[in-house]
């Protein structure tokens, strides 16, 4: 019984019978087939969280237990009515979404790596078809939201990042801003879109619809140091069994959580280089590059202006 | 876009091409099948000529309010047309960022907070100021142009010269906040090298203001302080080619220089930027400085190759850097524990010598 | 989500009550609550306005994973895994994710559609005209085809003329009548289904 | 078993299935499995994203499977690792067999008793040495001379040499069977390395004993073979050995493609069976009501109650017309007159006899076998009724069909009169799906369906009532079943939709004379005081107003984990089938970890965590008396836990039900590269095979179409695809159709990824995307390469992800028990370039 797995579901109890009880002792009261309405904090049955303003929530996304089935782009697409995008097939082995845009907010990449003679002795878990769920990182420095000079994308009660749709401007200085590639305008309506790590349903006492989708949990929802511990010791758990690559992403000193980021609110557990994801080893703060660019210029100009004056300051000819 | 259950499908051409790994970055960076691991600004043209009328019309002021320090009599249609020529730019650069913008009606927003990180907030209300404090100083012209017989002259005069200094400090960040723009985005090219893209946007923006300057006195035959302003743009000119060469070779270090040269059309826009922009003025005001002489010939042609020049290098630089951002290759290397400049530091994941992903390796 | 304020009069007066600078001097931090607009203060999920809410199985594979699915006003405003059921705890695979997608879709087909032999195109026919013309088509094929003995003289009791396919993703109710009306009732032995395709 | 069970696997062999990709949500508890430390294992021609999860992934050349497990059984045996204790007393290891018998080693590949005209086995010498063994199969008949002999084990029990030495018993007959399937052997014919294969057989004999079980789970991937009912009587043969089955975390779980295709094999919309599992009388056997009970009843085991079920069902079905004296009605059922399968029905088509058709929530022109023939008999009937959510290929086959595209008929040609009529979906309206594990599950009524788009069941119940009305005055003999059929459901609101829950009351059983519901199956009679539609679903609906299927109560962190509240599983609720054999022959569980169900000897009765698969009260040491005549139930002892077969033991041997033979011999698939390396006959003796125009097969090892070819089914797409390729969220996950090549075979053609190649066999040809992966590998088949090649066969003309049908591409032939077609190994050939047809000019 490997502990990383107990506290991902806390009301488990060692009772006797088949299996340890995998749901949430609050389904004994509602065992109707009509229920009069939403069941009230219902992130406790899905994900044993009670979703409360002003904590940090965030996503731990286990991508050794991905099974490349998609069901979080679909349950993404469907809660927030996202368009489908007709491109054809990519060529990218299963991926044909291609990858995060304004109307695709959950991308699973695939990468095969299949090592022919040795499939009989795989690492634990996830190998040879690496399959992952990229999602917007709700970074703890967003540079998308200190770049936006509207304050259309701020920080949430729950700690995660939105765009509000009735303030952006569509300026898209986020699009450029974000070291992973996520923001993206929509040329239709004129707004910036990207992951809301489902605000309205947070809002609503509800896990957020792909960590609630996801057939193996490998999406993960929970309070960022609750998700950050059981993360921890999965790797541990990881390297004992033998998958000594696993490493985890977006954690504070880890990679992705680099350049003044400091922490991923979701973060990964990947096992091969970030790049072979599409993702940056080492991304940095874009904001700490604005006093050096002003600086300079803002020196380089005066001096040019003090050697107007200068020249100026001679006798008329 | 057609609707299916009233939801937007975007019924774009199906298709299927197969993305491809692109020139520049570090050989054994993999990348995911060649697709773009960041994604470019959405900004055209409207963007990079704003960047250069600002820059313009923000170093126009500057020169026009060292011409008023300076207290010549000589000098003062030079402080005259620094005003105007900052009106005029402030007047095209607002509409000019409201057209850019995808939901125009919402253009107001930019006003509703200030936030520090953010050059486009800070720009925002430099433009704001800048377009204040200009309006006064080019008050008195106004009126006397509107009025002629108007009598209180001399206050308005007076509130035009304090205006001139807060309109000179706002210039000095008009010429600037657009390279912090830049760089303070995670694109390659403009985050490679933000001291010298502001050094460069800052340098260009003045010999840009000081040719304009030089090219009004010199259709006005005012030969002497076209001359004067010239050597200003000289000097100018001069440092934006240091900046340029600093930026070049920090972009070799951080290996984006794919982002330019790879593509035919920016490799080119770049080039003639740098010729047209550098080179011709610097040969043609070298050249009249050392003869002594004054060319009004040589005058013109290097007022007007500092301005196209200046547009052109903006051009370059934002297609440069949509390129790199473009290109995964480049990105994925410049976001590298080295920065892609070659020595990973211990402890870091050891690189996996494998183009896109398909190659098998055995982890140990 | 989108708010689209037409008159300027109420654009001017939801940007002073979303202010942020006044906000901001009053000391609130400019990235988290300044910013914050009333739209995102008041905002719900839209499964709040559901005015019923029924346990559905998924219509795709043999997992048997349960739904909710939310309606309103007698339409599907979405539809979620049941985290209830002890086969998926409130999971769904990409298709069962799907299923609102599906119930909603507007390529559904709403009417009958007819083809008269040779036609190369639709029609539209009320549905009681095509209930009344099958049945009469089912009572003349049957009695046209209904065999009561063999040559040999055993008896069968059936019709060969008609074939009946189709039920894996129907109800067990629907496979049951189909089953005794059509084999209890009519005689048709042909019938089939996806069990084996 | 539970599909909730598998968390307390050790060991899990997925083969024949894709589970992570087809069946998602169940392999959540493989996954939770393996976090416990279980090991998962995955064969399968290609490395998908099951593999990916896998500990051991072993690929095989498809077909092969039965190579690959009879290897595993040779390798249990040869080193005595099977579990003794479980399986000498609970199986028939044992028993003798008659002694003229011989299997397919000694006979160039075929069982005694092959009659090469009547293209059957002739099963006496099969049989339990003195003895016939009657068939609980529905349809089966035992082809012996003598079927009398059946009711010898009324009067003894078969006799068996515990020793395991006399040369007919069982124990020896299979490891003479089984004795070539060497390792060496296993790796020429399947192509999988001899290591992965000796780790994957040992990894299944670690984890079998007292105190650890290990299941299989597999899907079409198995059944999908003119060898498919013998493949998954290995995988049994193997989990009989290792004492696996009706523990927890053993078994074997079927994972089944539709939401309710175990419900339509239950209550069969097929064409040999009555609900529950009942022979449909045949014209041959079953003249009379008494001549069928006589020929379909079992004398031992549970079987026994026959009569009291199919008296019961005639019951339902006419109601108060049904009496004693006109046997009940049975003579308005009709008789069947051989195998009315699909593939019979696609030949009546195109011969002309089949004259209309339904299909009702089917895209058998997507689906169906051989998709230009199905369209050929389509086009040759006189009207056609098609119900679908969407406009399916099946609807539109004479406007955008194959046969118009390729230029072989135009609309106009074809005279089929069609209506396509809307139907409503789950949440449209109510009723039950049976899942995967015999779960009944109730689905509610939230919303009308669009426009005129009802419930199937109103479709039925409206054209009963009409053909009711244009039936009512006739007087002939013929018109009586119609007439007499019971049709009495109410109906609800202004659709007057039938009330689905009164159907369900009906299948659940009542009693005739007070229409009270009974509160399961024991309470069936066979003298026409009760009437049950389906009697393994009785006891879903014990009294008014407690539907069962519809109770949402499952077991929080403190129940049974057996999550008895939620739903109802049939038979009586019981989540694992057999489970008596979770304990040992005295009743004890085999081990505090695997315990399930144990005898309570206080009480009396056998109690534990899931409902007892056994007579209640019935105690370990009971054994039957052998001096007087035993039937039903009292001939099975105490600590045989298999109640439905004859002996109560697990059929190892089995000596009837199977037409190609009682043990699995490996075969090679109809079309194959290879040839058949254990004996002379090449493919199947008994499959069915139909020499059609339009159905040519090729020649074994055909040097025309060289590359072996699968089909199979993505996450994104469900079955023919018809629903996903419709809505955009799924349709653009996989948008075209594709074919999956190794890169080896890729590299001689000259084929990159996303380039058109054009798949070709005798039955026609598909244009498709090439997807090149790694996933493939060239297999060595008897020194030679063999390359493999895949394609999905969701996709069609219809929806926004599309692509031509793969279904184009297969034949129809058939395995001898179920009739069931050889989608999964066939052979093909494969070029780079597209077809002609659709586009003017030619891509090269």
């Amino acid at each position: 019984m490997t502990e990383a797995w107990d506290t991902a579901k806390p009301w488990i109890s060692k009772s006797a019978g088949m299996i340890e009880g995998s749901l949430h002792p609050r389904v004994l009261d509602y065992t109707d087939s009509f229920i009069d309405e939403v069941i009230p904090n219902e992130s406790e049955l899905t994900a044993g969280v009670t979703i409360e303003p002003g904590k940090s929530y965030g996503f731990f996304t286990d991508t050794t237990l991905c099974i490349g089935c998609k069901a979080c782009e679909v349950a993404c697409k469907e809660w927030n009515q996202l368009p489908a995008e007709e491109q054809g097939m990519s060529g990218m082995s299963y991926d044909n979404t291609r990858g995060l845009s304004s109307s695709t907010w959950r991308h699973v990449t695939f990468v095969e790596k299949v090592d022919r003679e040795h499939t009989d002795d795989m690492q634990p878990f996830q190998s040879n078809w690496l399959m992952m769920s990229d999602v917007c990182k709700h970074c703890a420095n967003a540079p998308c939201l200190e770049a936006c000079p509207t304050g259309a994308l701020f920080r949430t009660e729950f700690d995660t990042v939105v765009v509000q749709q009735d303030i952006c401007n569509g300026c898209g200085y986020c699009v450029p801003a974000c070291p992973f590639g996520v923001v993206d305008l929509d040329m239709s309506d004129g707004k910036a879109h990207k992951c809301t790590l489902c605000y309205d349903r947070l809002k609503g006492g509800l896990e957020p619809a792909c960590a609630k989708s996801c057939p193996t949990d490998s999406i993960q929802f929970g309070e960022w140091d609750d998700l950050y511990e059981r993360a921890q010791e999965r790797v541990e758990d990881l390297h004992e069994r033998g998958a000594t690559n696993a490493y985890l992403y977006g954690t504070p000193g880890a990679p992705g959580a680099t350049g003044g980021l400091e922490r991923l609110q979701a973060f990964f557990l990947l096992s091969d280089r970030p790049e072979v994801y599409g993702l940056p080893a080492a991304p940095t703060r874009p904001s700490r590059r604005v006093a050096p660019a002003l600086g300079t210029g803002l020196a380089t100009a005066a001096s040019l202006a003090l050697a107007a004056i200068f020249l100026f300051s001679g006798k008329r000819r | 876009m057609t609707l299916v259950n009233d939801v937007p499908f975007d019924r774009r051409e199906r298709g299927t091409r197969k993305a491809e790994r692109q020139p520049g970055g570090a050989k054994d960076t993999p990348t995911y099948y060649g697709h773009p691991a960041l994604k470019a600004a959405p900004w055209g043209w409207l963007v990079w000529s704003y960047i250069f009328v600002a820059g313009t019309a923000g170093a126009a002021q500057v020169i026009g309010t060292a011409a008023q320090l300076s207290g010549r009599e000589d000098l003062k249609p030079v402080r005259d047309n620094g005003r105007i020529i900052g009106m005029l730019g402030a007047l095209a650069g607002a509409p000019l960022l409201i057209a850019d913008l995808h939901t125009p009606k919402r253009f107001y927003n930019m006003l509703r907070i200030f936030r520090s990180t953010s050059p486009m907030s800070i720009g925002t209300f430099t433009l704001l100021s800048f377009s204040g404090f200009t309006g006064l100083t080019v008050l008195p012209q106004a009126l006397r142009r509107l009025f002629p017989f108007w009598r209180g002259k001399k206050a308005v005069e007076t509130v035009a010269d304090v205006a001139q200094f807060p309109a000179a400090v706002a210039g000095l960040g008009m010429t600037s906040y657009t390279a912090a723009l830049l760089s303070a985005t995670s694109s390659p090219l403009w985050a490679a090298a933000p001291k010298e893209l502001g050094g460069r946007f800052a340098a260009s923006s003045v010999a840009s203001g000081a040719a304009a300057l030089a090219l009004v006195e010199e259709l006005n035959d005012r030969p002497a302080n076209a001359r004067l302003l010239g050597k200003l743009a000289l000097v100018a000119t001069a440092a934006n080619l240091v900046f340029s060469r600093l930026s070049r070779l920090k972009y070799r270090e951080r290996k984006v220089e794919a982002a330019i040269d790879a593509d035919p059309a920016t490799a080119t826009a770049y080039r003639a930027a740098t010729v047209i922009g550098v080179g011709v003025p610097l040969f043609c005001l070298g050249v009249s400085l050392l003869s002594g002489r004054h060319s009004r010939r040589l005058s013109l042609t290097a007022s007007l190759a500092t301005l196209a020049g200046g547009l052109l290098m903006r051009k370059a630089v934002m297609q440069a850097g949509e390129n790199s951002a473009n290109n995964s290759a480049i990105s994925l290397t410049f976001a590298r524990e080295d920065g892609g400049r070659g020595e990973l530091p211990p402890g870091a994941r050891p690189l996996i010598p494998a183009e896109d992903g398909t190659r098998r390796r055995r982890l140990h | 989500m989108t708010i689209n304020r037409r008159t300027p009069g109420k654009r001017i007066a939801s940007f002073v009550r979303d202010w942020s600078l006044p906000r901001q001097l009053a000391g609130e931090p400019s990235k988290s609550t300044a910013a914050k607009s009333t739209t995102s203060e008041k905002l719900q999920p839209r499964l709040k306005l559901a005015d019923k809410v029924g346990t559905s199985i998924c219509p795709y594979c043999a997992v048997g994973c349960a739904q909710l699915i939310y309606a309103r006003n007698g339409k599907v405003i979405h539809v979620e895994g049941d985290p209830r059921s002890p086969v998926n705890g409130g999971r769904l695979c990409p298709k069962g994710a799907a299923t609102m997608g599906l119930l909603n879709n507007p390529e559904r087909l709403t009417t009958v559609k007819y083809r008269r032999p040779h036609a190369t195109d639709w029609e539209e026919v009320p549905l009681d005209w095509a209930m009344e013309r099958i049945a009469r088509l089912t009572k003349q094929t049957r009695d046209e085809t209904f065999v009561e003995k063999l040559a040999d003289g055993t008896v069968v009791n059936h019709t060969l003329g008609i074939g009946v396919l189709g039920g894996a993703t129907l109800d067990n109710e629907e496979n049951y009548l189909m089953k005794k009306v059509f084999g209890g009732g009519l005689g048709v032995v042909a019938i089939e289904n996806q069990a084996r395709p | 078993m539970s599909q909730w069970d598998l968390v307390n696997s050790d060991v899990i062999l997925v083969m024949g299935s894709n589970m992570a990709e087809n069946h998602p949500i169940a392999f959540r508890f493989v996954v939770e499995a393996k976090q416990r430390g279980a090991t998962i294992i995955h064969v399968d021609p290609r490395f998908t994203r099951t593999s990916a999860l896998a500990d051991i992934y072993a690929p095989i050349r498809s077909g092969t499977d039965i190579a690959f497990l009879g290897g595993i059984v040779r390798y249990l045996l040869e080193n005595d690792l099977w579990f003794r204790e479980y399986a000498l007393p609970y199986t028939n290891l044992s028993t003798i067999i008659e002694d003229g018998f011989q299997a397919p080693e000694e006979f160039d590949g075929l069982f005694s008793g092959w009659d090469e005209e009547k293209h059957s086995y002739k099963m006496d010498s099969w049989q339990y040495e003195g003895m016939v063994v009657p068939t609980a199969n529905a349809d089966h008949s035992v082809e012996v001379s003598d079927p009398e002999k059946k009711h010898e084990m009324t009067k003894r029990p078969p006799r068996r040499d515990e020793t395991l030495q006399d040369p007919n018993c069982v124990y020896q007959i299979m490891r003479r069977r089984f004795a070539a399937y060497t390792p060496e052997m296993v790796e020429r014919v399947t192509g999988c390395p001899k290591e992965s294969f000796v780790k994957i057989a040992e990894a299944m004999a670690k984890n079998s004993g007292r105190e650890r079980t290990g299941a299989v789970c597999y899907a079409l991937g198995w059944t999908h073979h003119t060898t498919g009912s013998q493949m998954i009587r290995a995988a049994t043969i193997m989990q009989g050995l290792l004492g696996n089955m009706g523990r927890p975390g053993g078994g074997v779980l079927a994972l089944r493609g539709h939401c309710s295709i175990q419900g339509s094999t239950d209550i069969p919309t097929l064409y040999e069976m009555l609900p529950t599992y009942l022979a449909q009388p045949k014209a041959a056997k079953h003249p009379t009501l008494e001549t069928y009970l006589e020929e379909e009843t079992v004398p031992t085991g549970w079987w026994t109650n026959l009569p009291k079920y199919m008296v019961s069902l005639l019951k339902a079905w006419y109601g108060e017309h049904a009496t004693k004296e006109n046997e009940f009605g049975y003579q308005w059922l009709p008789k069947i007159v051989g195998d009315h399968s699909q593939f019979p029905m696609t030949f009546a088509m195109t011969d002309g006899f089949m004259r209309g058709m339904f299909v009702i929530g089917q895209n058998t022109v997507v689906g169906g076998m051989n998709a230009k023939l199905v369209q050929k008999g389509l086009a040759g009937l006189d009207w056609l009724v098609v119900r679908d959510s969407h406009e399916v290929e099946t609807a539109t086959f004479w406007k955008k069909g194959t046969l118009i595209s390729e230029g072989e008929m135009k609309p106009e040609d074809i005279a089929t009169e069609i209506f396509l009529m809307p139907a409503s979906l789950p949440g449209e309206k109510a009723g039950t799906f049976t899942n995967t594990q015999r779960l009944v599950q109730w689905h509610d009524k939230v919303v009308d369906g669009p426009g005129d788009s009802r419930s199937d069941l109103s479709f039925v119940f409206h054209l009963a009532r009409r053909l009711k009305e244009l039936y009512a005055e006739s007087t002939e003999k013929r018109d009586e079943p119609i007439r007499k059929l019971t049709l009495d459901y109410p109906v609800i609101g202004p659709l007057e939709d039938p009330d689905s829950e009164a159907v369900l009351q009906e299948i659940n059983g009542y009693t005739t004379a007070d229409r009270k519901l009974v509160s399961g199956f024991k309470a069936l009679k066979d003298d026409g005081s009760t009437a049950c539609g389906g009697w393994a679903y009785s006891g879903l609906f014990p009294e008014e107003g407690k539907n069962l299927t519809r109770s949402r109560k499952a077991d929080g962190p403190d129940g049974n984990g057996a999550h008895h509240g939620w739903a109802f599983a049939w038979p009586s609720n019981r989540r694992t089938l057999y489970n008596r054999a979770s304990a040992d022959p005295e009743g004890k569980p085999w081990s505090e970890r695997k315990k399930m169900i144990w005898w309570d000897e206080a009480e009396g009765k056998w109690t534990g965590l899931d409902i007892p698969d056994y007579v209640e009260d019935k105690a370990p040491g009971y054994r039957p008396d052998w001096s007087k005549e035993q039937t039903g139930m009292d001939a099975i002892s105490g600590s045989d836990p298999f109640i439905m077969m004859p002996d109560g033991r697990m059929a190892l041997f089995t000596p009837a039900g199977l037409k190609d033979g009682p043990l699995p011999a490996h075969y090679e698939p109809v079309e194959t590269p290879a040839k058949n390396a254990f004996y002379k006959a090449q493919s199947n003796p008994a499959a069915k095979r139909f020499h059609r125009k339009g159905n040519a097969l090729h020649e074994v090892a055909d040097k025309q179409y060289p590359y072996a070819l699968t089909t199979y089914r993505l996450t994104e797409h469900h079955t023919a695809g018809a629903p996903t390729r419709g809505v955009p969220t799924t349709a653009e996950l996989q948008p075209e159709s594709f074919a999956e090549i190794p890169p080896e075979l890729a590299e001689k053609l000259g084929v990159r990824t996303l380039d058109w190649v054009v798949l070709s066999t005798k039955r026609g040809e598909v244009e498709t995307r090439a997807m090149v992966t790694e996933r493939l590998r060239p297999l060595t088949i008897d020194g030679s390469t063999v390359y493999e090649i895949g394609m999905p066969w969701h996709f069609g003309w219809a929806g926004y992800a599309t692509g031509d049908i793969a279904n184009i591409l297969t034949s129809i032939v058939a395995d001898p028990n179920v009739s069931m077609h050889e989608a999964k190994a066939l052979t093909c050939n494969l070029r780079k370039g597209r077809l002609r047809r659709h586009h003017e000019g030619v891509e090269a």
